[in-house]
């Protein structure tokens, strides 16, 4: 368990949007393997304008726009990866990972293990996720518990810009194919972002916040909303500790279950929708964990269980908020 | 509401050699849809409007010409540039603009928006916020139609872009194996949102269905005396049980990829536009060639023109001014 | 929840291919609007000749073998469902619902609701799941933990020619898509299965035995896994109660609940890779649900998290069995 | 192992006229498919093989013919029929009967089988059980092989079923677009498992590659010299920078889809088999020309046979012997 927030050197502040740029851009640079594909990545710079002006410095060789081909390009990564490329692969909105899933699952995922360790895939997809947008019900999911659950592959939810710019890093020199989940609506997000080089290990959470009373399991965006709901609760007297796995495969079980023991309570917050989710793997693993320490179940909060409604009447019902965690985290600690 | 100017539908049983009622109406429904937009676009602009919209202004050709040779009960499917589609099936523009605010009174209780109007009443089912994802629906519904001999026709509209997607490909295939009545309608307005499409498509899209031996047509889009000559050619044939079409239509957007797609010179030039603004506007063709042919007069186009303006600031104002959703709406119509 | 089995009024005995087959014959009988479609299923009756006969008594044209297009037929699907059909599509092997998913999540789930409950998509997906037949990583994977993760579909997973039976056909007459998972290793499974005609409701689970000890809910072929162990263990004196919710969803926690309370331990056994699993959205249900209740922490026994190996060697010791079971529950039972 | 009859390996730097010696050595291979597999039918038939296998015999000269033009470090993609295309790319039949076995010794240490041998040591990436699946390695690894300006082709082999996926349209237009040095070969032996290939296909194969501009030819795949003159073209072609090539191959396969596949009449005749085995063989062509050309003698021949007969008993012998993979096996390799 880390808490590279203390490492931090300068005090740079990027969006998270440039934090990425800039990881691609040192990894461009650094390595002549690396290449970007993807829907309007190279001039357009993403629709997100995330990629702006890379295509500038590496040229169109190697920041390609590609066709509408998600299963095409997801494809030509894996094969790509298998024969001395890196592959960063863009998939725009995370909804169309439903178009990569054989490629990524019974292809990236597999290849490696299937080969008998001979051949490996070192690609990363680099999609978003997240609603708030009013994009309705195809441009709005958080679908990274699916690749959570397929062996083979890793998962990586960033929620700063400091760990967004170390584990895009950290995902380009992984020798294994990496889905890497940007919430669309932390690309404004700004935080401090060393000069120096630096990249950040998987499975290795962070204490986002360190507290006593309740334990709160946060992943990409929710910890945003998990800080500002643990500010609200200091207001109360209750102290939440804010962890964020950064990664959910692999995930670090340990970190979490110690922080479950320690204050005795837990809440699991992520933006994917809850069923089946992956507010279930964390909380089962808090559950059976921390069993003995725990003084009240373990509660989870994720996207409402309905396709993500366009109207913004209806469509800031359906994701976690701070005042949802609140609410939990009140009622866990017998304060309602 | 009332929709005055509405009320000239084009009758069924289409006519070969429309006569003057007629393309008056076509005329009338081209104007509509280029009114709505520019409606959609000041929605936009004064921050009325949640979330983006994809403008069909310079492509109402097609939209009207398609589906003035269909009949009511046939079906449509349609992409998030689809408001031209669904005002050409017969949508009505106010509750329209109800979905796109996101309001109860919407095609889709403001549950869908904009990229998914769907309007089953007029056989349309669907905008489809996933390129090339409502291929299969457009195949099924000409199964159905089909296997139930209802005689009905379905019509696909999709853009070049979509012919990236294999998905696309397995349709057109399964359609022509099996003879259904569907119309595949390629409008090829040169770009996929920011990226030319010769950068991303192999070959000319309209040879693909050649080599599938659908019967194919590659057509100028801004002249709906072409689409209209066309199109019934392909619907008659597929009602006669001859099986699909693929229909390629030269067009152009006038606007940006969306709403907020504002400064476009990095993709395509402000000559380029002006050309097809200036010289093949689908509007002013068919003006200048019903007055020419004397099957109308300015008199009665201006009068069509004030009539639909007004209808459609009457049902902007009706969008505005209509309530959201209740909350409890949130949780409803996931399951059937 | 309910205990079918002492519905049972005949005593004829089908294996769990044959109760399959006699529901699509049934329902294809019952309901013209029913076909079938997929690869080989109709002269060869599927891979695994499942549905030898229906061609015969059908005819090519409600039992239609189609190209090998998965995403293509499983869209069609969508669409013939929307306009008066009851599709029932067949993917082989439920490794390639990978190809389905935009399809299936993006459209089938979601079509309703975006319609504002307009439309509807009465399909169902009939593919397979389990391991054990030497069948390597692409022909091994029991992935319904995705489908179950989607709100707008219904996921089942059968364990007995007789719940087979009577949930497929609830699926065909069910208004919404619903996913179908028959294990490979089952079909020639035995049970009782009555002349009579039956449906089961969804959502409702079944006691396949009742216990006092130990709860251990289970699904499809790990329900036989289960009752397996639950033998084994009443010889040491535990009586294990096997819970079968039929459906992942909807789920009946109340019945899970209510035995994990009544027996103050639980295991949850599914054939998915236990990590972001079935297990883990059932384990942290009950956990939740009976935590005032439970003596010892709730446990999980999926997949091994690896790619399914083809050595025997390997591939055996990645699916649970009743002696893994057997294990934990000695265990949480304090009996080791 | 000593492979005594091996080694007059092709020499690299392929030659427009073979010379006798060259010749003969493709021929040992198209022998040493068959008896390879002839030898693996009885594994299956004897019960000492897992699973299943599909067997290549009746198609040899398509995967030695082009395989023949290829260097060591070409690429390669293979299919689930694959034992035919890993021979003719220079594997030990050996290395393979211990994969095909399960057995650590094999080329995946078993965690393959006979659907997923990958030998990357000669440049096969893998067969693939995923029909189509792997045409994005081959093109991916044809995009390496241009950036990394390495001068290397990758060879997509895959049945004419595989044109029913839509990932497979995706990925030639990727290879056209980008003029990378892939060769598509189409198998087209006719049967897509029990169904004809008419009923799946609407046109011609070979046409769809038309349509995108890739250079694409349509041949006798049971006459070698036909197939390594066609791939040596488009394999030339391909190195000068010229794009991908589409070859179209006319074959059969003389066994079932699969080992167990014994009663076909239901569809395909025995006329239908007896007429390719007896007039089209490619053993027998290749032989009767080899003669009648005199660049050999029946003693040559024959001799060849026995010391390929007894190189893959030996082989079978040596899996037979070999041991299973440490059960701790089963979790490694599943990252790199
Ligand atoms: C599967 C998928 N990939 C990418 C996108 C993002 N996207 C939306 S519109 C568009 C371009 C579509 O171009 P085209 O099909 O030509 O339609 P046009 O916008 O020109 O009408 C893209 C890439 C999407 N919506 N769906
Ligand atoms: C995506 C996918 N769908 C279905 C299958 C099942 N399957 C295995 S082989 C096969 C037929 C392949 O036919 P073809 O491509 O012509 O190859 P052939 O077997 O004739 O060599 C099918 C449908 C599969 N393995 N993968
Ligand atoms: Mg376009
Ligand atoms: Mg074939």
């Amino acid at each position: 368990m880390s808490t590279p927030s203390a490492e931090k050197t300068g005090a740079r502040v990027l969006t998270m949007g440039e934090a990425i740029r800039e990881a691609l851009a040192e990894e461009l640079r650094r390595d002549p393997t690396v290449f970007v594909m993807g829907e309007d990545v190279a001039e357009a710079g993403t629709a997100f304008k995330v990629l702006l002006g890379l295509v500038d410095e590496f040229g169109p060789e190697r920041v390609i726009d590609s066709p509408i081909s998600e299963p095409g390009i997801t494809g030509l990564g894996v094969g790509a990866a298998m024969t001395g490329m890196r592959p960063v692969i863009d998939i725009m909105f995370g909804d169309f990972i439903t178009l990569t899933m054989d490629q990524m699952v019974n292809q990236a995922a597999k290849i490696h293990y299937m080969s008998g360790g001979k051949l490996k895939v070192p690609m990363v997809l680099r999609t978003t996720m997240g609603a708030s947008r009013r994009s309705a019900a195809q441009h709005s999911q958080s679908l990274h518990a699916w690749f959570s659950h397929v062996p083979g592959l890793k998962v990586v939810v960033p929620s700063t810009p400091y760990d967004a710019k170390g584990l895009l890093k950290t995902a380009i020199r992984d020798d294994n194919p990496v889905a890497f989940f940007e919430d669309k609506m932390m690309y404004q997000l700004k935080g401090e972002v060393p000069e120096e080089e630096y990249t950040i290990p998987f499975g290795v959470a962070d204490i986002k916040r360190p507290g006593t009373d309740i334990t709160i399991v946060a992943t990409s965006s929710m910890v945003q909303v998990s800080l500002a709901a643990a500010e609200m609760l200091a207001e109360i007297g209750i102290e939440a500790e804010v962890v964020d796995p950064r990664t959910t495969f692999p995930l670090d079980k340990e970190a979490i279950i110690e922080s479950a023991k320690k204050t005795s309570r837990a809440i699991v917050v992520d933006e994917g929708y809850q069923r089946y989710g992956v507010t279930a793997e964390i909380a089962s693993v808090i559950a059976d964990g921390a069993f003995y320490y725990l003084d009240a179940p373990v509660k989870r909060i994720g996207a409402m269980d309905v396709p993500i409604p366009f109207s913004p009447a209806l469509e800031d019902l359906t994701v976690p908020t701070a005042d949802s965690v609140v609410e939990t985290a009140k009622a866990l600690c017998g304060r309602n | 509401m009332a929709k005055t100017a509405k009320q000239t539908k084009l009758k069924t049983g289409k006519s070969a050699t429309p006569d003057a009622e007629e393309w008056l109406t076509m005329y009338e429904q081209m104007v509509r849809i280029r009114r709505f937009e520019e409606r959609v676009n000041l929605l936009y602009t004064s921050a009325k409007m949640p979330g983006l919209a994809h403008l069909y202004i310079g492509e109402e050709a097609i939209a009207v010409g398609v589906c003035s040779v269909l009949n009511p009960e046939d079906y449509i499917t349609s992409t998030h540039r689809g408001h031209g589609h669904c005002i050409a099936k017969g949508a009505d523009v106010d509750i329209m603009f109800a979905e796109l605010l996101g309001k109860a009174a919407g095609y889709c209780k403001g549950k869908g928006g904009s990229m998914h109007i769907a309007d089953q009443a007029n056989g349309n089912l669907g905008a489809n916020a996933i390129v090339g994802g409502s291929a299969g629906i457009a195949v099924g519904a000409a199964f159905s139609a089909q296997r139930l001999g209802n005689g009905r026709v379905a019509v696909c509209f999709f853009g070049e872009g979509a012919m990236g997607q294999g998905f696309l490909a397995e349709t057109m295939n399964l359609a022509q194996l099996w003879k259904l009545p569907v119309i595949f309608v390629c409008e090829n307005n040169m770009y996929n949102e920011y990226t030319h499409f010769s950068e991303t498509t192999a070959g000319n899209p309209a040879d693909r269905a050649r080599a599938l031996g659908i019967h194919t047509e590659e057509q100028d889009g801004q002249d709906i005396r072409v689409v209209y000559e066309t199109a019934l050619a392909a619907v008659e044939r597929a009602r006669r049980g001859e099986g699909p079409a693929f229909l390629m239509f030269h067009t152009y957007r006038y606007h940006g990829h969306h709403v907020g797609d504002i400064n476009r010179e990095y993709y395509r030039s402000k000559e380029e536009e002006r050309d097809w603004v200036e010289n093949r506007d689908p509007l002013a063709l068919f003006a200048d060639w019903l007055l020419a042919k004397k099957l109308t007069d300015r008199g009665v186009l201006d009068g069509i023109e004030a009539e639909v303006k007004e209808e459609v600031e009457r049902g902007a104002q009706f969008a505005l001014d209509a309530p959201y959703p209740d909350p409890s709406e949130v949780s409803t119509n996931v399951y059937a």
